[in-house]
């Protein structure tokens, strides 16, 4: 039996109907929008990392460039970029650390480690580490 | 007491206009009622022509996602008294071609399921006569979460990346993909790691984490591709740095 | 097995490294170099042993992986960001393109500086 | 449509649930190169097999005996299984499930890795293999994701049968509606299996799937194919009142009790045992479901059972399971409860009542699964093997679909090797099928009745419930048997409001609805005419068993559309198994 010359059943081959994702698909649902900010703290990051490489940059050049860096972090518009890089890297910390359980499974023989106490452990540790830089740093 | 409940349902008929339209349908509130009976009451009762799907009507066929006033939901598992004093707003998934009304075209997952290989790929056929293969019940559960899933659905209308992206094989492919991966009794995860690797695979997915809230069976998609991508990714090291051949068998 | 096309589980690895990294250690430089020095909260170590403290061999490898990584992790996500924002696929490898090359060059100038310290 | 092949075929295979996988992979095993495929009016996955909870008995344990399955099936029959059928099923089980695990099934296991088994009722030893309370859903993913590897297996997903092709007294394909187009496609095969399940739907309250609408069991009947014991219809006896969700006998298995309305034991009152804490098998709460469903029904009468809304019901008790127990056994149970009816289990009693559950029923086979019609085979809960006799013991079904299954993958990829070539009127038969189809349901008709096709499936509903339900008697399965005969000609005459050929879900309904009132009617005329009371056919003007004149199999014969069927009798196979009383307790 050849299917080509099959009659359809009716003339009728229906559409599919597609529907397209709007621009603004981010701002639709809050959890979209938490997305959306957790991803652009990663421009914050880059930021920062450019900050501190200038920060290296100006330490290495000598006394002079030294305090002309600081004086430019003292400015009112450095200290507001700071703050608010400070936000968003909390932020991302924070996803980070609540979302470090999904790729980590912690098996020790038939007792899975809760995900709340791994999110836990992070943060502690992340504290510590903190304390331990600011001490190094500070403590000179 | 409220004595009934609006709903309203988008609608597409292709042979009647090419864009989809809502009809609103006033119907009486009954206790215990979910989103899915007020559906068939409306189909029975009021207007025949409404498609949708549905079968077991107790949230395991996976036939009967939609998108209740937004969200992805398993219609038979939803239920009226939670969106008092309503209207309710029904409209198929999101992110999938729409056949009819409710309808949606699942035939490209069915084709990204089999891509991922969602079978038992054991090292040698083991003979009938050796009897079970062991294993323990530590074993079982490394798996079990992500055998849970029903193929609703509801986890790809709720990633944008499925939406933003077609070629992407989507949570629940590859937690099933994973499934058979950490099954104690499967050797065949180098043959998955070819597509989830690849373009499509689990490296599109940016970790949106909406699979793993919108899934009614607590497969945790999210769970699975993170895992993968840590496994994947030094999969794919070891194809990088070592000798043709030498990764993983 | 086949090799993959896909290069996206290289540069997902330098992401993810560099959001362990950042997670942990953006945030306490940012309060202590970005706002508690400059606002004086609490006295300003001298420059010269804040140089020493850089020099040391362990903290040059600190800050340049804590730069390069945080940079390298931004870019992955900048990425994915801009395709998912714009809904547009045709901008991903320019996008992609940009990204891990300005990852790229802050972490060879990140060399030189740390090296030159 | 570029995803499916020619539409010609070795062995086509009618419904993708258990039974449908199971033979599809038989054929693929067997011979690579026949060209096999499955037709089904839902994605494999949807299928019924989908919502089995229990589990799937097959002798494993060194404790257990193969003799002793074959005896729990036959007595829990009430002696109306063909013995050889059961003796095949019950050797060739443990096999099939080990095939099962093999291919992956996540089977809950024991400490040291080897497969856990539980009770069931009316069986005496510990032998139904499950996976946690999921064990048909893991079975029919197993066995749908199995047969994703086997390349020679083509599906049709959403096609809905609606004809069989016959010609040269042999069946040659089918005729099926592509739902998302609307077109009708002929399906030419060489041998075709009907493995499209149950029609508990003939019935109101009922576990089952708004799917199981007895298609192929109607297709068969209609290509002249005897229905065999068909009055035989299993109820559950722990359904939820609304929504006649089934929660599982394994609740009662792991410990559960029935009470009725002063907290009492009452199944001790019906010759099922006495009562002890812990369960016993083959006694009370572990006894088969037509004698719980029974004694159920009594209690009703004698005003012991509680009200509800949706009818009467009893209280099933887990609490003393205590919370650990009930989550690791029966999670589903527990999430049921809680979302259908706000309860939960472990600090309160689950309202019950017996619902339809499974029609045990169905197009008469051999052992293989051959029909009396050349080229039709049938497996699963659409046929009628007869290894399920009056009353299927519960977690035997799930194996049925494994064994006969695979018998019948195998005997029709055997008979479609050797089959000669297509006929030539084949087309012609498709297009005469297909006026008929057009004429029946899609021609726009004139509005001449108020009936709708939902008014039509609630009468329906309301004949079988009083008139065939747990017990029966000549004067309601008489009113019955008008009444559906009666609504068989109204059918025709209703109108359809949905015009659309794209996923037009009121035309299947519709031929659905038409399916299942063929179905009741030879449903209702087999039950009348067997003047005896077995397993689940309980007549109470006819309260005793009948072995003198009744230890046979009722056929079923269609005649006309809108007429009562011929019932002839064909007798039971026994063996070494010889009639006894039916005892538990
Ligand atoms: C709630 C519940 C719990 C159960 N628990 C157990 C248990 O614990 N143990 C046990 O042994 N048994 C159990 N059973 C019984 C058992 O599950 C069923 O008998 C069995 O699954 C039937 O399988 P099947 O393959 O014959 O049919 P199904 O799984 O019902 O599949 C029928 C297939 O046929 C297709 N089909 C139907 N009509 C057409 C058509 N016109 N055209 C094309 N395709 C069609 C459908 O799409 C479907 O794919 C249970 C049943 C129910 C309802
Ligand atoms: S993962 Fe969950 S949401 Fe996704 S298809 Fe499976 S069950 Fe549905
Ligand atoms: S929502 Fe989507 S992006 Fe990943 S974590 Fe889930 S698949
Ligand atoms: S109808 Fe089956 S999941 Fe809702």
């Amino acid at each position: 039996m050849d299917t080509q010359t099959q009659a359809p059943y009716k003339r009728f081959r229906p559409e599919r109907y597609k529907p397209q994702m709007a621009l603004s698909w981010w701002w639709q649902k809050p959890t979209y929008l938490l997305y959306i900010l957790r991803e652009l703290t990663s421009v914050f990051v880059a930021t920062y990392a450019v900050i501190l490489l200038l920060t290296l940059r100006a330490l290495g050049a000598g006394g002079e460039a030294w305090s002309d860096w600081l004086t430019t972090l003292q400015s009112p518009g450095m200290i507001a970029l700071h703050l608010v890089i400070l936000l968003f890297a909390v932020y991302h910390s924070l996803t980070w650390f609540s979302l470090a359980p999904t790729a980590l499974v912690l098996r020790i023989k038939d007792y899975t480690v809760p995900a709340k106490a791994l999110v836990v452990a992070h943060v502690v540790i992340w504290l510590l580490c903190s304390i331990a830089i600011a001490a190094i740093v500070l403590t000179r | 007491m409220q004595k009934s409940i609006k709903i309203e349902v988008k609608r597409y008929i292709p042979e009647k206009q090419p864009t989809p339209f809502y009809q609103e349908y006033e119907i009486p509130l009954e206790p215990k009622w979910g989103v899915l009976d007020a559906l068939t009451y409306i189909k029975d009762e009021m207007d025949g022509t409404l498609s949708f799907r549905w079968s077991c009507h107790m949230g395991v066929c996976g036939s009967c996602g939609m998108m209740v006033n937004g969200q992805p939901a398993l219609t038979c598992a939803t239920f009226l008294e939670e969106y008092l004093p309503g209207p309710i707003r029904i409209e198929p998934l999101d992110h999938f071609r729409v056949i009819r009304d409710l309808v949606i075209d699942t035939d490209d997952f069915m084709g990204k399921l089999k891509r991922v290989k969602p079978w038992l790929i054991p090292v040698e056929e083991k003979p009938l006569s050796e009897g079970e293969n062991k294993q323990t019940p530590a074993e079982l559960a490394a798996f079990k979460q992500y055998t849970l899933c029903i193929n609703c659905l509801l986890c790809y209308s709720a990633c944008p990346v499925v939406g933003l992206n077609e070629t992407f094989v989507g949570p629940a492919a590859i937690a099933l993909a994973q499934r058979y991966n950490y099954d104690s009794r499967d050797q065949g995860q180098a043959e998955r790691h070819d597509v989830l690797l690849d373009h499509g695979g689990a490296f599109d997915c940016t970790l949106i984490g909406e699979c793993s809230r919108a899934c009614p069976k607590h497969v945790d998609p999210t769970g699975a591709i993170q895992r993968y991508k840590a496994d994947g990714a030094l999969e794919y090291w070891k194809r990088l740095i070592l000798p043709r051949g030498a990764a993983s068998k | 097995m086949k090799k993959s096309q896909n290069n996206d589980p290289f540069w997902w690895s330098f992401f993810g490294a560099g959001g362990v990294f950042s997670s942990f250690f953006v945030p306490i430089h940012v309060l202590l170099l970005g706002l508690a020095l400059p606002l004086g909260w609490w006295l300003w170590p001298e420059h010269e042993s804040l140089l020493e403290l850089a020099r040391h061999p362990l903290a040059r490898i600190y800050l340049f992986l804590l730069i390069a990584l945080s940079l390298f992790h931004a870019a992955h996500r900048i990425r994915f960001t801009l395709h998912d924002l714009l809904l547009a696929h045709s901008v991903d490898k320019p996008a992609a393109f940009a990204c891990y090359g300005g990852a790229i060059i802050g972490t060879l100038y990140a060399m030189v500086t740390v090296w030159t310290l | 449509m570029t995803r499916y092949g020619p539409d010609e075929h070795d062995v086509l295979i009618v419904g993708g649930g258990g039974a449908g996988l199971r033979a599809a992979i038989a054929v693929a095993e067997s011979d690579p190169t026949l060209r096999v495929a499955v037709a089904s009016k839902v994605y494999p996955m949807r299928s019924h097999t989908v919502s089995a909870e229990g589990g799937s008995a097959g002798v494993i344990k060194s404790n257990d005996s193969l003799e002793e399955h074959i005896y729990d099936t036959i007595s829990g029959g009430d002696w109306l299984c063909d013995q050889d059928a059961v003796e095949a099923f019950v050797n060739e089980a443990p096999q099939e499930l080990l095939r099962m695990e093999h291919w992956g099934c996540p089977w809950s296991r024991e400490p040291d890795g080897s497969v856990a088994v539980r009770s069931f009722g009316g069986m005496k030893n510990k032998r139904t293999w499950f996976a946690a309370d999921k064990s048909g859903f893991h079975m029919l993913h197993t066995l749908f994701q199995t047969s994703l590897k086997y390349e020679p297996v083509q599906r049709y997903d959403e096609f809905m049968v609606t004809s069989l092709l016959v010609d040269d007294d042999r069946c040659q394909g089918v005729l099926a509606l592509e739902m998302a187009t609307g077109q009708l496609h002929t399906i030419a095969a060489k041998s075709v299996i009907m493995c499209t399940g149950g029609f508990g739907k003939a019935f109101p309250f009922t576990t089952n799937a708004n799917i199981k609408t007895g298609d192929g069991v109607a297709l068969a009947y209609r290509a002249g194919v005897a229905l065999k014991d068909m009055e035989f219809v299993q109820y559950h006896p722990t359904g939820l009142p609304f929504t006649g969700i089934l929660i599982t006998e394994a609740t009662r298995a792991e410990g559960g009790w029935l009470l009725n309305k002063d907290d009492y034991r009452y199944l001790q009152d019906y010759n099922l045992g006495q009562p002890k804490p812990e369960p016993v098998l083959r006694t009370m709460e572990l006894g088969p479901r037509d004698r719980l469903s029974q004694a159920f029904e009594q209690e009703r009468l004698k005003g012991r059972t509680i009200k509800g809304p949706y009818g009467d019901y009893v209280h099933l008790d887990l609490r003393h399971l205590g919370e650990k127990h009930i989550n690791e056994r029966l999670p589903m149970v527990r999430e049921l409860c809680l979302k259908y009816e706000k309860i939960d289990p472990v600090h309160e009693c689950i309202p019950v009542r017996p619902v339809v559950h499974y029609t045990m029923g169905g197009i008469h086979t051999d052992i293989n699964g051959a029909t009396s019609l050349a080229g039709l085979y049938a497996a699963g809960e659409a046929a009628c093997v007869s290894i399920n006799g009056a009353n299927r013991l519960g977690s035997n079904s799930l194996t049925e679909l494994l064994v006969f299954g695979a018998r019948a993958g195998k005997a029709a990829a055997e008979y479609a090797k050797s089959s000669p070539a297509f006929s030539s009127k084949l087309r012609a038969l498709a297009a005469d099928a297909e006026r008929e189809i057009d004429k029946n349901w899609i021609e726009p008709r004139t509005k001449t009745t108020n009936d709708t096709l939902a008014t039509i499936r609630k009468e329906l509903y309301h004949q079988m419930e009083a008139g065939a339900g747990i017990y029966r008697d000549e004067k309601s399965l008489q009113t019955a048997r008008e009444t559906v005969l009666e609504l068989q000609e109204r059918v025709r005459h209703v109108p359809l409001q949905d015009t659309s050929y794209t996923f037009n879900t009121e035309l299947t309904a519709a031929i659905e609805l038409r399916n299942l009132l063929e179905l009741s009617s030879a449903i209702i005329e087999s039950a009348l005419q067997r003047t005896e009371s077995r397993g689940s056919h309980q007549r109470t003007d006819h309260p005793k068993r009948d072995d003198a004149k009744f230890l046979t199999h009722t056929l079923a014969y269609r005649t006309e559309y809108g007429q009562a069927p011929r019932i002839e009798y064909a007798p039971v196979t026994i063996t070494r198994w010889p009639p006894k009383e039916r005892v538990y307790g």
